[in-house]
């Protein structure tokens, strides 16, 4: 019963919010002119609509909960990471750069360039994470500093070495590709690829790493209490650093997905994807869960792709999405008002 | 009558719990009142309500006569109350001066602070009350006592006429506590009224006037304090019968588990605070570590399971030397500890409470098997524990958080225990816990001696160290200075080692 | 450089007849012959959005033009994100757009896969040449590129006659094939007309940074060029911003805009910082595209660029700065790369060898 | 190029870069020393730097002239105030996390402002400003050697004001009620409370100084660099302006130091490609050298760097 009253609660907070987010983002449509229905009729028609959307949604979903899982891994050991977008991007071209260099067999090859990807994040992570650990440097400027060197560094790695034409580098061979014609085939060709299903599965993965093994026992307590935690035993500089490798880990396979999945080579970028600072809203919307990750991927995922129909068939401006999720994202934040709320409803109630 | 505060029928409810159940309390001018009653009985709510800090449900509160409404510190302050939190409020970054100003700031013209005339006005107030205390220190700098007479600066600052003290005594030496009293003495001469929140019996028998003693946030009656004693006011308080005295019977030491040589151990700040220290602790005995706050107890503890590296010298447990082993290395090596706060070092409050019990042993057959946690195994060994051991919580996955302090504690002392260990350290076991409370921790600790484990507690609290103890360990600045037997040294004696003196008489070592 | 072949004049607002000489007929396009009624053109913005003041808004501008025109449906969608260039382009696809165009060389990987999904739908991409794996250009796309180099050189022309200090600087934004063309292009021009004169080169890696610009720009200026040119989107706003606090404290120096008339960017309440800019004309570019299309020659497969023969590229109609003699030269050199005199170097390779040449 | 007029060319771009950082950083400051954490100081420089621009086209408009700019200032500090309400109104009243609330508010911030630049302008960008704010030199002190080059010869009025207000600042915080009731707030709300002050109240202030700091941070930026303002104008300096102010330990004087060193090390990496013992290594090497610099300086001799004690947490009444 109670345990039942707790689920609610724990789904009508997110509910409501997203329910909230969208009713502002009507009332922004209604002042600035628009018609509301037709707008998310537009952006719902963007997502449901064709099953290539669709198909695009979850492609685009796939990256989000790979970042997503990165920041809510590092934030559940107590640490903030807004390194991801740069352990993304070096994971990204380490991914491509294993991916065009060598010629080996499929079983072989992908998952070597897989590893790389998570390799070269977990190595972004790592800085970061020994800094504070050995010396105390605070990690949100360290990871925020690595992102601008990612960027420069992988810029300079493609445009020196790997320059194919434009601005990428030479597509990846087939025998490191995560697309799959089934799943293009399933979705009228959209560039849905396997990467989805191994986001499903990271899901599991680090549902399973943090509340199933000895090391999540740990990496949480460390988050907790770094303190008792010591006492306890547990080294909370290993642990630290541990975090981070892992959470840059998952950011840098979220940059092999893209490297490997959806487009499949890596490019010359002129700004941030924006992947790695997305995936800090997914995780905080999703409240550091597997399950909500994945979800508030999905409703990022879908926003973004709609967002596209919104303004083609709507004529909404697409920083419209920006807003609701803004607002969503207010609202999971401030909680405390719809329980606040709920609680009163519920008292009342046993009051009479 | 001429009651200075008279709070009547007060009611204070918080979500799922009501705090304070009409509940009635009346002070005299000029008295120091006790407010008594067991962990979580609704003693701080009450004083907190009278503060401003909460806002009651109902009742009625009247100050010198006059109904008021303390809707904030603010009109407290105004009111002439004052009140010394029983976690202190002070801010460790600030000095003693800006401490006491803060909200009060004297300007000068400029607008900005002035802090010379703040820092002649503290001086002047301590000087008046006798509350030594240096003005320009930091107070993350100053020693708990003197922290404490700021606190009690800050009210008189503000010109406090009514003074609430919430376990003032708790966090105090046994000189601090006497100082302590004696300043109290002083302020009722300046015509100040105080309330006074404690656990010691014998304190409120020493000093007070009334006690109004309240239970699970009821009242249950106010009684004068000269027609009262221990044991009367213990069954009020817990509703049944208590014992104080640890029934023990002689210890049986037999080898040697903990020995430490010449230790040396530098603080966080690189000051020696271990100063060649020299130590051991007996299969089947108690030793006690009887010293002012900050001569070393903390790094000896720290020293000896690992979380501190000691310069130089040796600790060797059992015959094994483990010094500078990692934490983990010294515990297995047979080791128990009962952390000092239990908040920081104890728990991970976020954690389950099965969770916590698990806390040192989650890595080890059967829990863990290939790196992965067996859930079930751990819970099963929580709930045995928490049987055992009396832990009241509504199951194994409460979160720790949940609970009241001395069930935390029991939580520790369970997890600790239960490991079976050569050596039991007890870093201050009953720190602010009520008496059932400690009378149960008590017990447990004597039991585990007589099973033959080797004890070393540490505890600011005399009676405790002087009640448990086959021996007692004097430390004063990083060193032990003397081991006196409990049964022939008195209470003054060991203030007088503990102050760094010498005894004239016969305190051989033994 | 192979869609040189094109020689003649192009007029103006007429589709210039760009028939690549190796182009066989590629199956007959049976969306050609769709009357106006259902004909539309679509276009995807790159990044930047249709209003970026920039190619995506040029191109804009021009498929607006046509659509009034000729009374055909145009539209255009908005990409935020390079990710959203495949599903984008699939919309206008499956909306059965007439003809889809692409805006900016970011989009080549997506419209090459999007093209081959949709073989019977019709695409042309602004920037840059889609080829196949063996190097052949795609039946169903239209390659739209321009002949940025020969407009770069003859503002480079217009640099090395106006330079007081006998040095000029250009600033870029992401060093890459398309931007180095600018650079080369501006560098021989300056070469051409003042063999001596010193060029200073630096790229922000950024197109939207404009503090950088603006830090670059004052070194640049600092070490004593005083006519810098640049090819930096955002970036070169700092570039304007550095200029007109010069020329505020009463120095001479001058800022070449690029891709459209940048002369609002250059006026301050004393004068106008912007000496000349390079113009790209995408809206003639698409309006010819479409309107070829529109008739029924569908240039699939082609690759067309726009040079100076066909008002593709050239220096902007506000001329205020520019001085009678670098007009005469402007129009001198015109001649000369039209008439095939000298050719404009485009790499730096090429642009090695037209140093030794000189 | 010797040292001297290498330094001439690095030092004046050093601080109109650093000028920026320095106004947002000091805002950030007061948040954070009340306890309130501020990842959304780059939204709140984007609200500015959208008014800035906006206002500074209105002011124009109305023929207010060369004031235009300034005015538009104080506008996008009004308007950076309102905004951080957003902020304020999560992380102190809903007692939303503060980090979640900061994220929350930089992407309302930009999506809101590319918004209503499409609905004003009918584009994503809007016009470019003709009003500006010069770089001026002072009269006397212009002509002192050395000195009077880096500093006054061709310097933006903002970066005075900046200098400015680091040392009011460093007044209000270190030297007022004021300030020593905003940091206790900081360190201990409880004890804040119990001393009769408002927590609640005293953070909304502090809040919403951020606010107004970071707009005119943001405000700057746009007005003396961009001069126009899109989606892309504010690109990180937000961020940046938070390591500077975890750089600086949370004291103006450091905020200064820190905001100086990245605009010294981003000018340095700039200037280096036009000096000649430097100008042949590689690009990266400069381009990444401001980031890779602050790492280096973190690690190696500024070391721990810790907040005010009860930083990131909503205060409730009678918690513990
Ligand atoms: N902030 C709070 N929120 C909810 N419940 C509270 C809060 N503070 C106290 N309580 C409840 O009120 C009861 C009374 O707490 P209070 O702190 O007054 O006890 P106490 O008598 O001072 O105990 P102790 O001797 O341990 O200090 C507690 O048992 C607790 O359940
Ligand atoms: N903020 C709070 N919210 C809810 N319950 C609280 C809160 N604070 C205390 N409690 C409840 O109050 C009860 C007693 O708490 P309290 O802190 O008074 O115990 P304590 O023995 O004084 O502990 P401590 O040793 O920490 O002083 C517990 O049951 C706890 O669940
Ligand atoms: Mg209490
Ligand atoms: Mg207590």
């Amino acid at each position: 019963m109670t345990f039942l009253k707790s689920l609610l609660i724990k789904l009508a907070i997110p509910l409501l919010s997203i329910f909230f987010g969208f009713f502002a983002g009507a009332i922004i449509m209604l002042v600035s002119g628009n018609n509301p229905i037709t707008g998310y009729a537009a952006l719902f028609d963007g997502v449901f609509g064709d099953i290539y959307y669709f198909g695009e949604t979850l492609r685009m979903m796939t990256p989000l909960i790979f970042s997503g899982i990165a920041v809510a891994f590092a934030f559940r050991t107590g640490l903030l990471n807004i390194g991801v977008e740069g352990q993304l991007i070096v994971g990204w071209l380490a991914s491509v750069a294993v991916g065009v260099m060598f010629d080996l067999p499929f079983v072989i090859h992908l998952p070597l360039a897989l590893l790389a990807g998570a390799v070269a994040g977990g190595l972004w992570g790592f800085i970061p994470g020994i800094l504070k650990a050995r010396l105390h440097v605070h990690e949100v400027i360290v990871t925020i500093m690595m992102n601008y060197v990612a960027l420069h560094v992988s810029n300079h790695f493609i445009r020196n070495y790997m320059l194919a034409s434009g601005q990428r580098t030479e597509f990846i061979p087939a025998t490191a590709s995560l697309s799959s014609d089934f799943l293009r085939g399933l979705t009228d060709f959209s560039r849905l690829h396997w990467g989805f299903l191994l986001a499903i599965f990271a899901c599991v993965v680090m549902w399973f790493l943090l509340w199933k093994t000895r090391k999540g026992y740990e990496l949480r307590a460390v988050g907790y209490n770094p303190n008792a935690s010591s006492y306890a035993g547990m080294n909370v500089k290993t642990n630290i650093v541990l975090s981070m490798v892992v959470s840059g880990g998952f950011a840098g396979l979220g940059g092999a997905m893209e490297g490997l999945g959806t487009y499949g080579y890596a490019q010359i970028l002129s700004s941030f994807t924006n992947l790695g600072f997305d995936g800090i809203a997914v995780a905080l919307l999703g409240a550091s869960t597997s399950i909500g990750i994945f979800l508030s991927a999905f409703l990022f995922g879908g926003l973004k792709i709609g967002a596209a129909n919104m303004q083609a068939s709507a004529n909404v401006a697409p920083e419209l999405v920006e807003i609701v999720i803004a607002l969503i994202i207010f609202f999971v934040a401030s909680s405390y008002l719809i329980r606040w709320v709920l609680n009163r409803l519920q008292s009342n109630r046993e009051g009479k | 009558m001429d009651y200075v505060i008279e709070m009547i029928n007060i009611r204070k409810e918080f979500p799922g719990i009501v705090a304070n159940d009409e509940v009635t309390l009346q002070v005299k001018k000029g008295e120091i009142h006790a407010l008594l009653g067991e962990n979580g009985a609704g003693k701080s709510t009450l004083m907190n309500v009278l503060f401003g800090l909460y806002q009651p449900e109902k009742g009625e509160i009247k100050v010198r006569g006059k109904t008021v409404q303390i809707t904030d510190p603010n009109v407290a302050n105004d009111l002439g109350i004052g009140m010394v939190h029983q976690h202190f409020m002070l801010i460790d970054k600030f000095t003693v001066t800006e401490n006491i100003i803060l909200g009060n700031e004297p300007k000068t013209k400029y607008g900005n602070i002035d802090i010379r005339k703040a820092e002649k006005e503290v001086a002047r107030i301590s000087e008046l009350y006798g509350l030594r205390v240096d003005p320009k220190a930091k107070v993350e700098d100053i020693s708990v006592g003197m922290q404490q007479r700021v606190e009690i600066l800050k009210t008189l600052y503000r010109g406090a006429e009514i003074l609430i003290f919430d376990e003032p005594t708790a966090v105090l030496t046994p000189q601090e506590i006497k100082e302590l009293m004696e300043i109290m003495k002083k302020l009722l001469q300046e015509g100040k009224s105080i309330i006074l929140i404690t656990h010691k019996l014998k304190e409120i028998l020493s000093v007070c006037d009334r006690c109004t003693v309240i239970r699970r946030g009821r009242g249950i009656g106010t009684v004068n304090v000269s027609e009262t004693n221990q044991n009367e006011l213990a069954s009020m308080m817990v509703g049944r019968e208590i014992s104080f005295v640890v029934e023990k019977e002689d210890a049986k030491p037999e080898d040697v588990v903990l020995k430490i040589e010449d230790l040396v151990v530098n603080d966080l700040r690189n000051v020696r605070a271990i100063d060649g220290l020299n130590l051991e602790v007996k299969a089947g005995e108690v030793l006690g570590i009887a010293g002012v706050d900050g001569n070393g107890q903390t790094e000896l503890v720290e020293a000896i399971v690992g979380l501190q590296k000691a310069s130089s010298g040796t600790i060797t447990i059992s015959g094994n030397e483990t010094t500078n082993l990692s934490p983990r290395k010294v515990t297995e090596s047979g080791i128990g500890h009962i952390p000092q706060d239990r908040h920081k070092h104890g728990l991970v409050l976020d954690f389950s409470v099965g969770e916590n019990i698990l806390l040192q042993t989650y890595y080890q057959h059967p829990y863990t098997k290939n790196g992965v946690l067996y859930y079930p195994k751990m819970y099963e060994k929580a709930k045995r524990l928490i049987e055992e051991y009396d832990v009241r919580t509504p199951n194994e996955r409460t979160l720790a958080r949940a609970l009241s302090g001395g069930n935390q504690q029991k939580a520790i002392i369970a997890r600790e225990v239960d490991r079976s260990p050569n050596l039991l350290i007890a870093a201050q076991p009953t720190r602010g816990l009520d008496v059932g409370a400690i009378e149960f921790i008590h017990r447990k600790i004597i039991e585990e001696r007589d099973k033959g484990r080797a004890i070393l507690l540490i505890s600011f609290e005399l009676d405790e160290v002087r009640n448990l103890s086959d021996r007692i360990a004097v430390i004063y600045e990083g060193k032990i200075v003397a081991v006196v037997d409990p049964k022939t040294t008195t209470e003054q004696e060991l203030g007088i080692l503990m102050a760094g003196g010498k005894l004239e008489k016969e305190g051989e070592p033994i | 450089a192979c869609g040189q072949a094109d020689e003649e004049e192009g007029q103006a607002g007429t589709p210039a007849d760009t028939q690549d000489t190796t182009d066989e007929e590629t199956g007959d396009d049976t969306d050609g012959e769709a009357d106006a009624g259902d004909f539309n053109v679509k276009m995807v913005t790159d990044v930047g959005g249709v209003d970026d003041k920039s190619f995506n808004e040029s191109a804009w501008e021009g498929l607006q033009q046509f659509g009034q025109d000729h009374g055909v449906e145009v539209d255009y969608i908005q990409s935020s994100d390079a990710s959203d260039y495949a599903p984008n382009l699939n919309r206008l696809a499956r909306d059965n757009t007439s003809l889809s165009f692409a805006i900016g060389f970011l989009m080549a990987d997506d419209i090459y896969s999007v093209a081959d999904q949709h073989q019977d739908k019709q695409f042309a991409i602004v920037d840059v040449v889609i080829e196949d794996e063996d190097g052949n250009t795609v039946p169903n796309i239209a390659n739209i590129t321009f002949a940025e180099h020969q407009g770069s050189f003859l503002v480079g022309v217009i640099a090395g006659l106006q330079t007081e200090t006998n040095h000029v600087g250009f600033i870029g934004g992401v060093e890459g094939f398309l931007i180095k063309k600018f650079e080369n292009g501006f560098k021989a021009g300056v070469k051409a007309v003042n063999p001596d004169a010193q060029i200073s080169v630096q790229y922000a890696q950024d197109f939207n940074d404009a503090s950088r610009g603006q830090s670059i720009a004052n070194t640049l200026y600092s070490n004593g060029a005083d006519v810098i040119y640049h090819a930096a989107g955002g970036t070169g706003n700092g570039l304007f911003t550095e200029a007109i606090n010069r020329a505020r404290n009463g120095e001479n120096v001058w800022v070449i805009g690029v891709d459209k008339d940048q002369a609002e960017e250059g006026a301050w309440d004393g004068g106008n910082v912007t000496l000349s800019s390079m113009i790209k004309r995408v809206d003639q570019a698409v309006y010819q595209v479409s309107e070829m299309t529109m008739n029924g020659n569908f240039p699939g497969g082609e690759i067309l660029e726009f040079g100076l023969d066909d008002e593709g590229v050239g220096i902007a109609p506000t001329t205020d700065n520019v001085t009678q003699e670098s007009l005469d030269a402007v129009e001198e050199w015109k001649q000369k790369i039209l008439n095939g005199e000298i050719t404009v170097p485009q790499t730096d390779e090429e642009y090695e060898e037209y140093l030794a040449s000189l | 190029m010797d040292i001297i007029s290498t330094l001439n060319l690095i030092i004046p771009t050093a601080i109109f870069a650093a000028t920026p950082l320095i106004f947002t950083a000091l805002g950030g400051l007061f948040s954070e020393r009340a306890g309130v954490v501020n990842i959304g100081l780059e939204g709140l420089m984007v609200i500015g730097a959208f008014s800035g621009i906006v206002f500074t086209l209105i002011f124009e408009g109305l023929g207010f002239g060369a004031a235009s700019p300034w005015v538009a200032l104080l506008v996008a500090m009004l308007i950076g105030a309102v905004f951080s309400l957003f902020h304020a109104v999560a992380s102190i009243t809903l007692r939303a996390d503060q980090i979640v609330s900061g994220v929350a508010l930089n992407f309302l911030a930009i999506g809101l402002s590319v918004f209503l630049v499409r609905e004003f302008f009918g584009r994503g960008q809007t016009d470019y400003i003709n009003a500006r704010i010069f770089r001026e030199s002072v009269p006397v002190l212009r002509d002192i050697p050395i000195i009077g080059n880096w500093f006054f010869s061709s310097i933006y009025p903002t970066s005075f004001v900046a200098f400015f207000l680091v040392f009011i600042v460093w007044y209000v915080v270190f030297k007022t009620p004021f300030g020593l009731r905003l940091r206790s707030v900081g360190e201990h709300p409880m004890a804040a409370d119990t001393m009769g002050i408002k927590v609640n109240r005293m953070k909304y202030i502090a809040v919403m100084l951020s606010g107004a700091l970071a707009g005119i941070g943001g405000a700057v930026y746009a007005i003396t660099t961009s001069a126009n303002f899109g989606g892309g104008t504010i690109a990180g300096q937000g961020f940046m302006s938070l390591a500077a102010l975890i750089f600086g330990k949370w004291h103006p004087l450091g905020v200064l130091g820190a905001a100086l060193f990245f605009g010294f090390a981003q000018s340095l990496s700039i200037a280096a490609q036009q000096i000649p013992a430097l100008a042949n290594v590689p690009q990266v090497y400069l381009l990444i050298a401001p980031y890779v610099l602050t790492i280096l300086a973190l690690a190696g001799f500024v070391g721990k760097a810790e907040g005010p004690k009860a930083i990131g947490k909503s205060y409730e009444k009678g918690s513990r």
